[in-house]
């Protein structure tokens, strides 16, 4: 992989902002809410527009790496600071700018322990710009536990139904899987013979096929954890429900993509052979998740469960995508990434509207809110009609791409999953009607609509969803710029 | 050949008196009784220290130079653990074992 | 000969002198011999950094003074002076033992300092026993119900007897050998370990060691000893003398380097069970003290770990982990003892809310209880992962799992004291904290986010350092 | 930029403008809304309509694509196919749509939706075009899919009334249901064959490039999309419920366009269909099936809009036969799609004076209209007879011409039963249709008795099946009268029906009028040349025997002065009930979904995940305490069996060392 030099420092920057909007909330009193806010929202509009700077700037003709820093950190172990731009992971960090900018707005609201809270939320967000840009083993997996562990504390503290419980199990989920994972990239590192944490190198080394399947195997179960493949997906529903509004949508939105892609950058990218091995293991396990979420989501009654298990069958969709290993295939897993990240970000701000309104997310006691706050109910609808695969929406041409790579490498599973749709479509447009139309509930009446400014976070996410709804061609390109040479190195 | 020149049988002896002792650490319950036994231990060392230097060692004095060391050491601990023991006594009002059973777990 | 290649024992050894006077005048004195000690100590801790970079032997070559040795002595200093700025309070001690507490600190450093440097067999032992037994007369100082006796006497008879078996093992050592130093011993070790005596003489001798580091089976102590120690002498244990068990055990684990499979098979699992049971049975403890006594049991498995590789970069983040260890379990204990404002106890309930109650206090109790769970980016997690990628140079891969899956269990209840600081309401008032406590916070909880992000230069030094003993 | 290209992208992206601009700033503001969404249907109109003047007589196909997305081997390519078939179907789209758009300012004045119901227009209108227009298959079934989406946003307008929030579900899913075999059906023609261009499959069909079986798998997949979209059996149950919609809407989409899009894309892609005559016959066999099922289900239904629902269906699958019998005698695709063409007009007619009616009496019940003087509103009234009669297919009317071509297309069949069938479907047709006619034309004595059998409007047939009880309460009419609260004036007033209701319904009337004598040119436009028809006189004697004898049929049982107001069905009351209950087919789906998606994969799944799945995880935690509590015994209070304990270990340790030498 050719790599190009950064003129000037944008991914630290893009890193370190949310660490230095950190640092300023250390000493910031509780008191000065709108401060604390206000901090939190230029550090995090920074990143944001960094990573829109990257993900436009990127010279597809170029191709390769772009944006690299590099400097030796740990010689004794070589552990290098290797942080870059590709085709695969720009539309990523572009998503965790949007994902964090418009949580940071959609928390505006917030009033108990906004100091902490925010605190955590961008140590969270930094987590999560490291790992995306990481290419040296040690750092993307000291980024990976940066990113999952705040998620106790935000959950515990500013959750709502059974977070005590939540909080636990989903922190030593992710964490068990951490377990498998650090064995699996030290077996590599050991393995190389070169003591080097650099991905791009270690790639380069032709490691045994029994390593490759040993170790493709434990990343794939560890990382999967947090891409909540099934059947390590319970976390991801009890999870979604306990979290306050923004953490929902950072965790669908951007922590769950984490894991799938981790599992293609370190996982596929290293032990292409062991992928080969269990390519076939992984299809299952994915199609099994995808008809299976939209199932259980049928039954659901609470709005985060329903969102929760769409996520996991929408997730199941990235990773048949990503067992197929056709370039069609990646390309729709990773652009279903984003388009599912923004998808989910937009579900979870509009139910946390209603939910911090009305205090339940009990389908069967909302109802009518079309007419009592339409916009909000727009929102919602757009993701939900987004979920059901409705073209002009992002995750349309994702799906389109993967759905028929699967059904060109597995046809059994791909046609499954293609019949899940109409499931989905059921579901989703089922909690819709149920929740929006029909009569209001007169307990609700009440209530007035989102305002302008709290809107504006779900216009944002709107747009990039329809953006890449009409032009996908914007996104598949960029994307294509390192699936590519991706494929043909494995 | 006599017995008392070789060094097997200063050995042997040293290995009962090891044991009688362990057997004591771990058999009495007054804990003068187990401080006692270590202090048997401790003279099974010092005993293999001064058999294996009269025998085997190049310096003459190594080991009788340890086994002195020993007996201080050994004469510290002793004064430390009868210090507490009489603390236990006071505190407890036996010097039994079986009464310092409150830490479990 | 050098002076200042002895430096620092000296310099303690006068230390203690005063403090012994202290606690000879008749009126009791609380503060001045707090300051007193406070200051000594902070010298002490200057004269150990000036000191760092000495070498060369003395006495005979039973004293050997390295990069090594001396770093583990600034480490001690460090923790010593660490021990006394928490310990303006001794609640649970009479005053007029303070000076005595004061002064069996001082000697125990002064022990421990011995024991790093010291190469012969006579000389280890000597200063062994003089660390433990001022530690033997610290645990009942506290004052109170049968729980500090009581601890006292298992600490002292479990000590006495392992530190019999290590006499005796030594014996055996020196007679297969015919030496007591261990440059002659170390390399006539491969062809002794052959015979049964210089097998049962290496296990007997280690055995005396993972008693001070508390290592199954030797681990029994711990408990009893954390909960019914003052919590000042606790942290002491728990930090200083956990760092000094560390490098006596890295310079005699090289006895057994050359042993082969079944050696370190044997130590394998010795550091399997110990972390497993630490970490299990750490997750049913209310009593905090105790909870960290069994983290403690865990992370001595996670110190072996480096051992067992005895290679450079494993003994380098042993030493590493030693010096991280010292550091988040110091600031766990001292925020500890911070809160047991009149020195009682602590159940981890009584936590609650900490958040209210001081928050400084609890970025540092979040920072020193994620640094043990080994949560990036902290010094304890970067200590971890060195430890098990040299682990896992050897190929000990089963080992590692092991090793990364506790990591998860013990996460359960490190998160449960989260827990506690964090989301339960507060039950007393806010708590007041000194200007140094305050400056102390900041410190080590900079230190253990820098040390973690930039371990660099600390791995350069374990590196260098631990090829003195390689 | 080409004209042509400039046209089709207005087409597009006009009424796409619309939409944004009230959903998201003018949705509040009834007035503004109206006026950007005429504007952006009335530009796509006159462009449709130069387009056809300018390029009438095209031989070549006019074709623009560029690349939409190319990953590597899916490539979507966005283009525009004018030929004659999308030219007449743009034509005929753009102008109904907008009538219909002119018809609902006065039909849903002052309605609190007023906005949005017009910004689903204009997305209704976009998608419509843009399917019409495209150049492949897949950008087709983007804007299919789009089309599913403003009908089901426009169905369920009424949100508030449950019957049609259902209703819209059900259409989206239902439909999606076939969607999913059309999406089937592309992903195997992109695999195995690889591209989607329209013109390109047909061709290849054609000069049969391609492997028979892929063919015959992916026309009938295909075919499961077309069947969703033009409700065929056994999924057209969506379409029914679908009018609970706004009467101009049911008007638009589930009469004229929408609906029509399925057989439009047989026409589209018929080359291609026709290749495989399995598939051919089946379509033909579920076609004509429907046809009778649902003329059956027309002549017992009540409601206005029931009534024509059904025609549409039957009518969409006489197109489908037509079609599909040609495809069999390598016949054109012309009678199909003329009938489509003309059916678009009287159909459109139909519903809008019952929108008329609906709008003036707030009743769908047309014996309730009747009796409060239906006939009393001179306009839609003509208007209603004329398109009754295009629908029987009675000369002169437009639906005459096509119906002959379509029974002369069955005719060439080998087997002869497939055109006594559709004779047969003909003459229902005509009976149910006139049953409407003559009842609103003749009604009772307020004391005659077959008044209070029909007057209490039936009561829904929904299951009390929590939030997913289905079915459309015909009863809610007054409901939704309040919903979208426009009192309908005082009774009598012949002139209660606004200029802008009528005249739509006006213009419509004289395309029925006029359309069916442009058959010749329509023929050749399309084809490009003008067989004759030999048109067998048996057959055309036959085809007006049947209509008139459904007339008649009608007349003897509704018509005359001593007409007993009871359908001879009456006679059989099994067989009502059975149509009635509209054979079942709506219990039968009501039944699989309650049985095996709700009731066995739903609730397993659910029960599977709550108890294995995420109980082996919280049992894995638990057994960590256990272990933890049992492993703490090994620290009893009592030193010595520490010690002991110590002791032992260390044995084991070095036997195990003394063992290992």
């Amino acid at each position: 992989m050719t790599e190009h030099l950064a003129s000037f420092p944008y991914l630290s920057c893009m890193l370190l902002s949310p660490v230095a909007g950190l640092f300023i909330l250390l000493f910031l009193k509780e008191e000065q809410r709108t401060l604390i806010r206000g901090v939190s929202l230029v550090s995090a509009g920074m990143a944001f527009a960094l990573s829109i700077y990257t993900f436009v700037a990127y010279d597809k003709q170029l191709g390769g790496l772009q944006f690299v820093e590099k400097y030796e950190w740990v010689k004794g172990f070589g552990i290098t600071y290797f942080v870059g731009v590709e085709g695969m992971n720009a539309p990523l960090l572009l998503l965790t700018g949007i994902v964090i900018f418009t949580g940071v707005l959609t928390m505006w609201e917030l009033q108990d322990r906004v100091k902490e809270y925010f605190i955590f939320q961008l140590a969270l967000v930094t987590g999560v710009f490291g790992v995306f840009m990481s290419y040296d083993l040690f750092f993307f997996f000291l980024f990976y536990e940066i990113a999952v562990v705040p998620m106790y504390i935000l959950i515990l503290i500013w959750g709502s139904t059974r977070k005590e419980y939540a909080a636990m199990k989903l922190t030593l989920y992710l964490m068990a899987g951490s377990g498998l994972i650090i064995p699996g990239m030290l077996l590599l590192y050991s393995s190389s013979g070169i003591a080097t944490f650099n991905m791009v190198a270690l790639h380069a080394v032709q490691f045994s096929p029994w390593i490759q399947k040993v170790v493709f195997v434990l990343l794939l179960l560890g990382f999967g954890v947090l891409a909540a493949v099934w059947p390590f997906h319970t976390w991801s529903p009890v999870g979604h429900v306990a979290a306050p509004t923004a953490v929902s949508m950072l965790h669908a939105g951007v922590l769950m993509k984490l894991g799938s892609f981790a599992i293609l950058r370190v996982a596929m990218y290293l032990c292409p052979q062991g992928f080969q091995y269990w390519a076939e293991f992984m299809g299952l396990l994915a199609a099994v998740g995808i008809v299976y979420g939209v199932f259980v989501g049928l039954a659901q009654t609470d709005l985060k469960y329903v969102i929760g298990y769409s996520s996991v069958s929408h997730m199941g969709i990235v990773g048949l995508g990503l067992a197929t290993g056709t370039v069609d295939g990646l390309n729709g897993a990773v652009f279903q990434m984003f388009a599912h990240g923004v998808m989910t970000a937009l579900f979870f701000s509009a139910v946390g509207f209603i939910y911090d309104r009305t205090h339940t997310r009990e389908i069967h006691e909302l109802g009518g809110f079309s007419k009592i706050m339409p916009v909000a109910s727009a929102f919602f609808i757009t993701a939900a009609l987004c979920g059901a695969g409705v073209p002009g929406m992002a995750s349309f041409w994702a799906e389109l791409l993967v759905l028929i790579a699967a059904v060109q490498v597995f046809p059994v599973r791909g046609l499954a999953a293609i019949a899940a749709l109409v499931v989905g479509a059921l579901f989703a447009l089922r909690v819709v009607q149920n929740t929006f139309f029909n009569k209001p509930n007169p307990k609700f009446v009440h209530f007035e609509d989102v305002s302008p400014f709290l809107g504006l976070p779900r216009m944002i996410l709107i747009g990039f969803l329809i953006f890449f709804g009409i032009f996908p061609q914007t996104m598949v390109s960029l994307i294509k710029t390192s699936i590519v040479p991706f494929i043909k190195g494995m | 050949m006599l017995l008392f020149n070789q060094l097997e049988t200063y050995l042997y002896v040293a290995l009962v008196l090891f044991f009688i002792g362990l057997y004591g650490v771990l058999a009495r319950r007054n804990l003068i009784a187990i401080l006692i036994s270590v202090e048997l231990i401790l003279n099974a060392a010092s005993l293999n220290f001064m058999a294996f230097n009269r025998f085997l060692a190049p310096h003459p004095a190594v080991g009788q130079v340890i086994a002195l060391f020993i007996m201080a050491v050994a004469a510290a601990e002793a004064a430390i653990a009868l210090s507490i023991i009489i603390a236990v006594y006071r505190k407890l009002k036996s010097v039994n074992v079986e009464q310092a059973t409150e830490l479990r777990g | 000969m050098n002076v200042l290649l002895f430096g620092p024992e000296l310099f303690y050894l006068g230390m203690a002198l005063v403090l012994f006077f202290f606690s000879l005048q008749r009126r009791v004195q609380v503060e001045r011999t707090y300051w007193a000690a406070l200051g000594l100590a902070a010298a002490g801790f200057v004269v150990a950094l000036y000191c760092l970079f000495q070498n060369g032997e003395i006495f005979f070559r039973a004293y050997k003074v390295d990069l090594f040795s001396q770093i583990f002595k600034a480490a001690l200093a460090l923790g010593l002076f660490l021990v006394m700025m928490i310990s303006r309070n001794l609640a649970h001690i009479e005053p007029r033992y303070h000076a005595e507490f004061f002064f069996f600190l001082t000697t125990c450093t002064l022990g421990m300092m011995m024991l790093v440097s010291s190469v012969e067999l006579l000389t280890i032992y000597v200063a062994l026993e003089l660390s433990s037994y001022s530690l033997y007369i610290l645990v009942p100082l506290r004052k109170g119900d049968g729980l500090d006796v009581e601890a006292g006497i298992k600490y002292l008879f479990i000590g006495a007897v392992s530190s019999g078996f290590m006499l005796f093992g030594l014996g055996y050592i020196f007679g297969a050998t015919h030496s007591t130093y261990l440059s002659e011993i170390i390399p006539r070790m491969p062809e002794l370990l052959a015979s049964p005596i210089g097998l049962v003489g290496l296990l007997l001798t280690l055995a005396g060691l993972f008693f001070k580091l508390s290592v199954f089976p030797f681990h029994f102590w711990a408990p009893d000893v954390y909960q019914g120690g003052a919590n000042q002498v606790v942290t002491f244990i728990a930090t200083a003398s956990k760092a000094a068990a560390v490098a006596v055990i890295l310079r005699l684990a090289m006895l057994g380097a050359k042993y082969g499979y079944s050696f370190t098979q044997a130590l394998v699992v010795l550091s399997i069970v110990s972390m497993t049971l630490g970490n299990l049975v750490a997750i049913i403890q209310k009593d905090f003290k105790r909870m960290l006594a069994y983290s403690s049991i865990a992370h001595a498995g996670y110190v072996l770990i480096g051992v067992i590789t005895f290679q450079e970069l494993g003994y380098a983040s042993a030493v590493y982990y030693a010096l991280a260890y010292l550091v988040m379990n110091f600031t766990v204990f001292m925020v500890l003892s911070e809160v047991a404002t009149d020195g009682q106890d602590l159940k981890i309930e009584e936590l609650a809310g900490l958040y209210s109650r001081s928050p400084l206090l609890t970025m540092s109790l979040i920072l020193g209880i994620f640094a043990l769970a080994g949560v990036p980016p902290s010094i304890g997690f970067t200590g971890k992962l060195l430890l098990f990628t040299s682990a896992m140079n050897e190929g000990y891969f089963w080992l590692v799992l092991i090793g990364a899956v506790n990591g998860t269990v013990s996460l359960y209840y490190y998160l449960k004291v989260v827990y506690a600081a964090y989301f339960l309401e507060p039950r007393q008032g806010p708590l007041q904290l000194s200007w140094p406590t305050k400056a102390l916070n900041w410190t080590l909880c900079s230190a253990i986010l820098v040390f973690g992000v930039f371990p660099d230069g600390l791995v350069e030094l374990a590196r260098t350092a631990v090829r003195m003993v390689l | 930029m080409d004209p042509i290209l400039l046209g089709c992208l207005l087409c597009v992206i006009l009424p796409l403008v619309a939409f944004g601009l009230i959903m998201i700033f003018t949705w509040r503001r009834p007035n503004l809304s109206l006026a950007i969404s005429l504007v952006a249907s009335t530009i796509p109109l006159i462009i449709a309509w130069t387009m056809l003047f300018k390029l009438w007589g095209i031989k070549e196909p006019l074709i623009f694509t560029f690349n939409w997305l190319v990953s590597d081997l899916v490539k979507v390519p966005f283009g525009f196919l004018i030929d004659p078939v999308s030219l007449i179907m743009l034509v005929i789209v753009a102008t109904i749509s907008w009538l219909i758009q002119i018809y609902s300012i006065g039909y849903m004045g002052g309605d609190p939706g007023f906005g949005r119901y017009y910004a689903d227009l204009s997305l209704f209108a976009m998608s419509m075009l843009g399917l019409v227009i495209s150049s492949g298959l897949l950008q087709l079934y983007v804007f299919w899919e789009l089309v599913g989406l403003s009908s089901y946003l426009l169905i369920g307008f009424w949100y508030e009334k449950f019957s049609a929030s259902e209703a819209g579900k059900k259409a989206f899913v239902v439909t999606r249901f076939g969607d999913v075999g059309f999406f089937m059906g592309l992903v195997f023609l992109t695999i195995f064959f690889g591209s989607l261009d329209i013109a390109g499959l047909n061709a290849a069909a054609a000069s049969d490039k391609m492997p028979p079986w892929l063919i015959t798998t992916s026309a009938l997949l295909i075919f499961c999309g077309i069947a969703g979209k033009s409700a065929q059996f056994p999924i057209h149950v969506w379409l029914p419920d679908a009018m609970e919609g706004p009467t101009p809407v049911s008007a638009l989409l589930h009469s004229a366009t929408m609906v029509a899009a399925g057989v439009y894309l047989l026409t589209r892609i018929f080359p291609f269909m026709a290749a495989s005559a399995t598939a051919m016959l089946i379509i033909l066999a579920i076609a004509t099936l429907t046809m009778i099922l649902s003329s059956t289900i027309g002549m017992v239904a009540t409601d206005i809009k029931q009534v024509w629902a059904y025609s549409t269906v039957s009518q969409l699958a006489f197109m489908a036969m037509g079609l599909s019998a040609a495809g069999l005698a390598h016949g054109t695709l012309f009678a199909g799609y003329f009938h489509l063409t003309t059916h678009a007009a009287f159909k459109a007619l139909l519903f809008l004076c019952a929108g008329a009616f609906i709008h003036h009496f707030g009743t769908n019940n047309f014996f309730v209209m009747s009796k409060e003087g239906g006939r009393k509103l001179t306009i839609p009234m003509v208007t209603v007879t004329i398109a009754a009669l295009a629908l029987c297919g009675i000369f002169p009317m437009a639906g005459f011409f096509s119906k002959e071509l379509i029974l002369g297309t069955l005719a060439h069949l080998d087997n002869k039963i497939w055109v006594l069938l559709g004779l047969f479907g003909a003459f229902l047709t005509s009976y149910y249709t006139f049953r409407v006619i003559f009842v609103m034309l003749f009604p009772r004595a307020d004391d005659h008795p077959a008044w209070e059998q029909y007057w209490e409007e039936p009561e829904p047939h929904g299951h009390g099946h929590g939030d997913d009880a289905h079915g459309h309460g015909h009863g809610d009419a007054h409901a939704h009268d309040d919903a979208h609260g426009h009192g309908h004036g005082g009774h009598g007033d012949s002139h209660g029906v606004p200029w802008v209701m009528s005249f739509p319904l006006l213009v419509l009337a004289g395309f029925t009028l006029v359309l069916g004598f442009l058959q010749t040119p329509l023929e050749t436009f399309l084809l490009g040349k003008s067989e004759p028809h030999e048109m067998s006189f048996v057959l055309l004697a036959s085809a007006v025997g049947v209509a008139l004898a459904g007339i008649g049929m009608a007349w003897l049982d509704w018509g005359r002065k001593t007409a007993s107001w009871q359908g001879f069905i009456k006679q059989i009351p099994a067989l009502e009930t059975f149509f009635i209950q509209k054979w079942y087919i709506d219990h039968f789906w009501r039944w699989f979904l309650d049985t095996f998606i709700y009731g066995v994969f739903s609730k397993w799944f659910t029960y599977n995940d709550r108890r294995v799945v995420d109980g082996g995880v919280d049992a894995v935690a638990f057994s960590c305490i256990g272990g933890g509590r049992w492993l703490s015994f090994i620290q009893t209070a009592f030193l010595q069996f520490n010690l002991l304990f110590m002791v032992v270990v260390l044995a084991a340790v070095g036997i195990y060392l003394l063992m290992g030498r």
